[in-house]
């Protein structure tokens, strides 16, 4: 018997900080709960023995009921209610809130995968790697239908939704091999779209990305989109430039034709690129044509982290070295720009070991 | 709903209100009002379902129980739309 | 508690022996077509019996193939897209062809006319007219399962149903669609009935629980299912069209067809265990001989939860996407619709203090209901804890938590209902041993089944999953072993009770020695129920009274 | 009771309770009707507060005269009906015949309308998945997203759509009820069918009070829209 049940779990293993505070709650919840219920199950077993019918002449009493013992039993749960209510929002507020140090993994679901982009560029599947004790920010698309991002082990989970973006971060405290899971319903192969989440020391993980062998950082391939899709034509930093310059934009605030202010987060430079004509920056024309069915999720992440990376003074101008025109044969463009014309994009805070 | 019938003269008013009311609402639709047009429009058409409600429908006559069961839908229209809309007014952070 | 003392309750004189009445409803007409143009809500009762309990049997036999299909990690007993359509079917079936109707429809429109003391419901062509909706709606449905099936699962979320999925969607929508106006013409035609056609002396205070109870439930009908029906037709005509309103390459957003959809599907939680409540407030007042403790908080926690109810629906959204600040305002209110769920249980409790229990099959099952229930309703408030529902969310932790509610409540209190009532509906009675053995086999094997889910959920099972990893499989072979038991559990009460309409002994018109309206009849009732139109002039529980016979 | 004998069915007391009874049925069918058409109009919302600008542009090419003359016919067709009723209870055979008929053919009027005016949407390609023009509504100025458009034309489909569907029955509704006229069943004390055909006939039209502002009146309207 015992043989059969050692290996069987009971708990989940706890490996961010978030699993502490989730489980905390859960342990007060199942002790009040769990004491409600035993309660209940107690009365119900105490009458009915007592009070159990002794013959046919049996008297009962008229009791119709008592108000001040009704109300109660009316307002009492309500303040346990309150805690329950405050603690849980707070956890769940905590977790929509990445912190500002956070490292950014870009997740991408589809029928039936998750697929990973680092920072630098390394692009994986079905398996993420990530180092212990380093907050990570998890940016998540979705390229067909709702799947849902779910590590047991953190005790977070997010809808993936298409057409935007959302957020989630964690961070590991231990170092293990995780179960990842698709827990929104997507479709045959749902039950598939799992994968494993490994929490590693972080010389590991910067070894791990070594051997990823990336043509270049997230930022590098959005550069090569940037000029593949001739973004520079418009969006040039020169005098004649027909669209606002990108350098330092992300994460501003912009103030748009109808006198809104928007932060240019992910979801609007996600937008701008989608659909252009949406929420165009004042003192523009809105004359940017769409790249819905040109870029794909993978391509707006890249082209994002590019511009994310932009400071002033970097933007590539037009020159007899621009890209060739769409779908033309592409010679990888780090050959035929000179390497003066612009700096290195980004570097990920020293970790990533690439020349 | 056994009360005297009512008039005809009052339905007659009350369609000359409604074609009233038809006419204005249109009518503003020209004049430039910004983003005010669906509100106003909506102000307009309250106006008139109530006219058609309170005299064509009887509501006016009608026992409580008429009224209990259009208020409960007018109600809990107020609950969908309202409980939708903020998740949807209050989404801005990560919204796209 | 003292104060409240009036009257000891005193036994009545012993009945004389029961016996069958020459002319009731069962007999009065004889052929098929007088039971397929009958307008008797007893009748009709009787065709939804048949055809709820059809259905029941199919969507169980379709949870049985999912259970032996998690027995092993791998899923080798079905493909995955067998498995996938196996579970949509059983979601689609018990929610909208089992739980949904099964009380009002059956029960309640039996018995709801017999305890106002009407002759029949308000509408009782419209009656009629409802159950043939359903069964049209219900063969539809049945028709896109067998013949291909669905894969949606019941939730039909976009935009997997509108664009991914290649199965029978919108046959299966049209179905549900159709189904709908029977739930809503059943509610129309309960209300009015409540509202019109009590019989003089019976008023709001005085009338049973679950009439109370009815009443919350068809307000939920009446007002949700409309919601429902357009969500679905948008998803149909967004997968016909191929252009539509959750579509994101528009614009569109996904979120808002579950908004919609939650908007009713919430609520309908509460149709399926509202009228549950009413049962067992009728059995545990009858048993223990006692008037129910608070009647009026009782009452108005139905009417509370039918409300409340309305207010909660984006809890099942807290991970999906939705704004921060919305999710905390519907936990918030979440936290308030458990409120009147307490009020309910904690009475029953106490309406056993001091009372003289007897544990009869209905009693039995009716004490399982409020165990079973208020474990479910428990773990409903961890789930509306936004920082838990983050993890067990979309798990088998949820899969536990409304199977509680659903099976252990519902469906409890149905068959509490059914073994109260069935002496009246038929005028037999069945076998005490073996109902009270069933009583015992569906509660041991519905722990048995659902208890380890809890634990599989917090572990990480997510639903709706085919194949799972290895470590799970102990507990998946729990739950699947108490499946079994389960499902013996809910053929046994097939057969006695079939058995007991040829070998039953005769029921005689109140076995039970209970109050209400429905008592005074001759069981089975004749077809008008009253010939003289009752007077009511008391509460409906006068158990500690000197005659509980006499209503008039 | 005895009185009444044959006005009343069986399960009831009295007429009173009978004509209450059948007015509040119909009106909570309304509270439904009000939810059905509440869903689309929640969903209607979402949208038109996001993408205000699409919807508007969306809106001006819908042909707002014929919107407008509908609203018309409709409301004519309300006071047609309530006259019906009327008549029926002033035991007036011949005008209730003249309402119902009138009730009806205003009715069809409005599908005469609507008929031309989807006709002509489709001839100006505002029929998104079987003929629409993305590129047109990107060339405005300023540009209108077409995809918002499309959402928003959707919408139009679906509501009036949905709106003709409950026309359709009314008309039916109105069929039986001359029938019945016709058969001289319809009199002073048994007048609640017309009343109920009723109350369901100015609800949809009420309904149709609110499209005209949410589908036909979203943005600002020149002179040159009046046409046919």
């Amino acid at each position: 018997m015992n043989a059969i049940f050692a290996d069987v779990p009971l708990f989940p293993e706890r490996a961010s900080t978030t699993a502490y505070q989730v489980d905390a709650l859960f342990f007060f919840l199942c002790a009040v709960c769990g004491g409600m219920a035993v309660l209940v199950a107690a009365l119900l077993l105490y009458f009915s023995f007592k009070y159990r019918r002794r013959g046919e002449d049996d008297r009962t009493p008229r009791i119709t009921g008592n108000h001040r013992l009704e109300w109660f039993w009316t307002i009492a749960p309500l303040f346990v209610f309150v805690v329950m209510f405050v603690w849980g929002a707070k956890i769940y507020t905590s977790v929509s809130e990445p912190p500002p140090d956070a490292m950014e993994i870009f997740v991408i679901g589809k029928q039936w995968m998750w697929k990973f982009q680092y920072p630098g560029g390394e692009r994986a599947i079905e398996n993420l790697y990530v180092p212990v004790d380093q907050p990570i920010k998890l940016t998540l698309a979705s390229e067909d239908v709702i799947h849902d991002f779910f590590v047991p082990a953190f005790r977070t989970k997010i809808d993936v939704i298409p057409g935007r973006y959302v957020q989630i971060w964690f961070r590991p405290t231990k170092v293990g091999e995780y179960h990842l899971f698709c827990s929104q319903y997507c479709g045959t192969n749902h039950s598939q779209m799992i994968g494993k989440v490994f929490v590693v020391e972080r010389d590991d993980f910067r070894k791990y990305l070594d051997g990823r062998k990336a043509t270049g950082s997230l930022a590098d391939q959005g550069w090569q989109l940037f000029l593949k899709f001739q973004c520079n034509t418009c969006h040039s930093s020169n005098a004649e430039a027909r669209a606002p310059v990108l350098e330092g934009l992300a994460n501003n605030m912009v103030t748009l034709n109808n006198g809104k202010k928007v932060r240019a987060d992910d979801g609007y430079l996600r937008e701008s690129i989608l659909n252009p004509e949406e929420k165009v920056v004042q003192g523009w024309q809105p004359i940017m044509p769409t790249y819905k069915g040109q870029a794909n999720e993978e391509d707006i992440i890249k082209l994002l982290a590019y511009i994310k990376s932009l400071k002033p003074g970097q933007t590539p101008s037009r020159n007899e070295n621009s890209s060739p025109p769409l779908d033309a044969p592409r010679v990888p463009p780090k050959e035929k720009i000179e390497p003066g014309d612009r700096k290195p994009p980004y570097q990920p805070e020293g970790q990533n070991g690439k020349p | 709903m056994s009360e005297q019938l009512t008039p005809t003269k009052t339905y007659y008013s009350v369609f000359a209100a409604l074609v009233a009311l038809t006419l204005l609402t249109v009518g503003v639709s020209f004049f430039e009002l910004g983003n005010w047009h669906t509100t106003v429009g909506i102000l307009i058409g309250v106006v008139k379902a109530s006219l058609v409600a309170l005299f064509f429908m009887h509501l006016l006559h009608s026992s409580k129980l008429s009224w209990l069961a259009a208020l409960a839908g007018l109600f809990w229209l107020v609950i969908l739309m309202g409980l939708t809309l903020s998740d949807y007014l209050t989404r801005q952070v990560l919204d796209f | 508690m003292s104060d409240a003392i009036v009257r000891g309750f005193v036994p009545q004189a012993k009945a004389r022996p029961p016996r069958t009445p020459e002319t009731h409803y069962l007999n009065v007409e004889y052929g098929v077509k007088s039971w397929l143009l009958t307008t008797d809500h007893k009748r009709i009762a009787i065709l939804y019996l048949i055809a709820v309990t059809a259905l029941f049997l199919l969507g169980g036999a379709a949870a049985t193939m999912i259970r032996l299909n998690l027995m092993t990690p791998r899923g080798e007993l079905l493909p995955a897209d067998t498995y996938n359509k196996l579970f949509s079917a059983h979601g689609i079936i018990m929610v909208w062809f089992f739980l949904v109707p099964v009380v009002p429809t059956v029960l309640g429109n039996f018995i709801l006319p017999m305890m106002v003391g009407a002759r029949d419901l308000a509408f009782p062509k419209l009656n009629l007219i409802s159950w043939y909706i359903f069964t049209i709606g219900g063969i539809i449905t049945l028709w896109a399962i067998l013949a291909g099936g669905v894969d949606t699962g019941w939730t039909f979320y976009t935009p997997f149903s509108t664009k991914a999925a290649r199965t029978n969607v919108i046959p299966t929508i049209i179905g549900i669609f159709i189904s709908g106006f029977s739930s809503i013409l059943t509610g129309l035609n309960f209300i009015a009935t409540l509202h019109r056609m009590r019989a003089p002396g019976m008023t709001w205070t005085r009338m049973p629980l679950f009439l109370w109870s009815s009443y919350a439930t068809s307000v939920i009908l009446l007002l949700a299912t409309p919601v429902l029906a357009m969500a679905l037709i948008l998803v149909g005509v967004e997968r016909a069209w191929g252009i539509g309103i959750f579509d994101p390459d528009l614009g569109g957003d996904p979120i808002l067809f579950q908004h919609l959809f939650w908007f009713y599907s919430h609520p309908v939680v509460y149709v399926m265990v509202l009228p549950a409540m009413g049962i067992v407030s009728e059995i545990i007042t009858c048993f223990s001989r006692k008037p129910i403790f608070g009647y009026i908080f009782v009452a108005w926690a139905s009417v509370g939860i039918a409300v409340l109810g309305f207010l909660v629906w984006a809890h099942h959204m807290f991970v999906a996407g939705q704004s921060v600040y919305s999710a905390q305002v519907f936990s918030a209110l979440s936290y308030l619709v458990a409120v009147p769920s307490a009020i309910k249980v904690f009475n029953w409790t106490a309406t056993l203090y001091k009372g003289s229990i007897s544990f009869e099959t209905p009693m039995l099952f009716a004490l399982g209901f409020i165990a079973l229930f208020t474990m479910g309703g428990l773990t409903g408030l961890m789930l509306a804890a936004l920082g838990v529902d983050m993890h067990v969310h979309d798990t088998y932790f949820i899969i536990a938590h409304f199977h509680f509610i659903m099976v252990g409540g519902t469906v409890m209190a149905y068959m509490a209902g059914l073994h109260y009532w069935w002496p009246k509906m038929t005028g037999r009675m069945y076998s005490d041993f073996l109902s009270k053995l069933s009583a015992l086999i569906i509660f041991v094997g519905f722990i048995l089944t659902f208890l380890p889910q809890f634990v599989l959920g917090y572990l990480g099972m997510p639903r709706r999953y085919h194949v799972y990893p290895p470590e799970f499989q102990i507990l998946n072979v729990m739950s699947s072993a108490g499946a079994s038991i389960l499902a013996v559990g809910y053929l046994l009460p097939l057969i006695y009770l079939i058995w007991s309409l040829f070998a039953g002994k005769a029921a005689g018109p109140n076995p039970w020695g209970a109050t209400g309206l429905e008592w005074q009849t001759p069981s089975p009732p004749p077809p008008h129920n009253f010939d003289e139109t009752p007077v009511v002039t008391s509460g409906p529980y006068e158990y500690a009274t000197e005659e509980i016979t006499d209503v008039h | 009771m005895s009185t009444n004998r044959g006005l009343v069915a069986h399960h009831f007391e009295d007429i009173e309770q009978q004509r209450d009874v059948e007015a509040f049925g119909m009106w909570m069918f309304l509270a439904t009707e009000i939810l059905i058409f509440g869903a689309v109009f929640t969903a209607y919302t979402v949208y038109r507060l996001r993408y205000a600008a699409d919807f508007e542009a969306a809106s001006s090419k819908l042909n707002v005269l014929i919107g407008s003359i509908n609203t018309i016919v409709l409301l004519t067709s309300s006071l047609t009906m309530v006259l019906a009723v009327h008549a029926t209870r002033a035991g007036r055979p011949k005008m209730l015949m003249i309402c119902l008929l009138l009730t009806i053919f205003f009715g069809l009027t409005f599908f005469g309308f609507k008929a031309v005016e989807y006709y002509e949407d489709y001839e100006e390609a505002l029929v998104p998945g079987l003929r629409f023009d993305p590129g047109e509504w990107a060339e405005r100025s300023p540009p209108a997203n077409a995809g918002h458009v499309q959402l928003m034309l959707v919408f139009y489909y679906i509501m009036t759509g949905l709106h003709a569907v409950h026309m359709i029955v009314g008309i039916g509704l109105l069929t039986w009820l001359v029938y019945r006229a016709r058969r001289g069943t319809l009199t002073p004390a048994r007048y609640m069918a017309v009343e109920v055909v009723g109350l369901y006939w100015h609800f949809v039209d009420i309904v149709w009070i609110f499209l005209l502002p949410l589908l036909y009146l979203a943005g600002t309207h020149r002179a040159s829209d009046l046409h046919f």
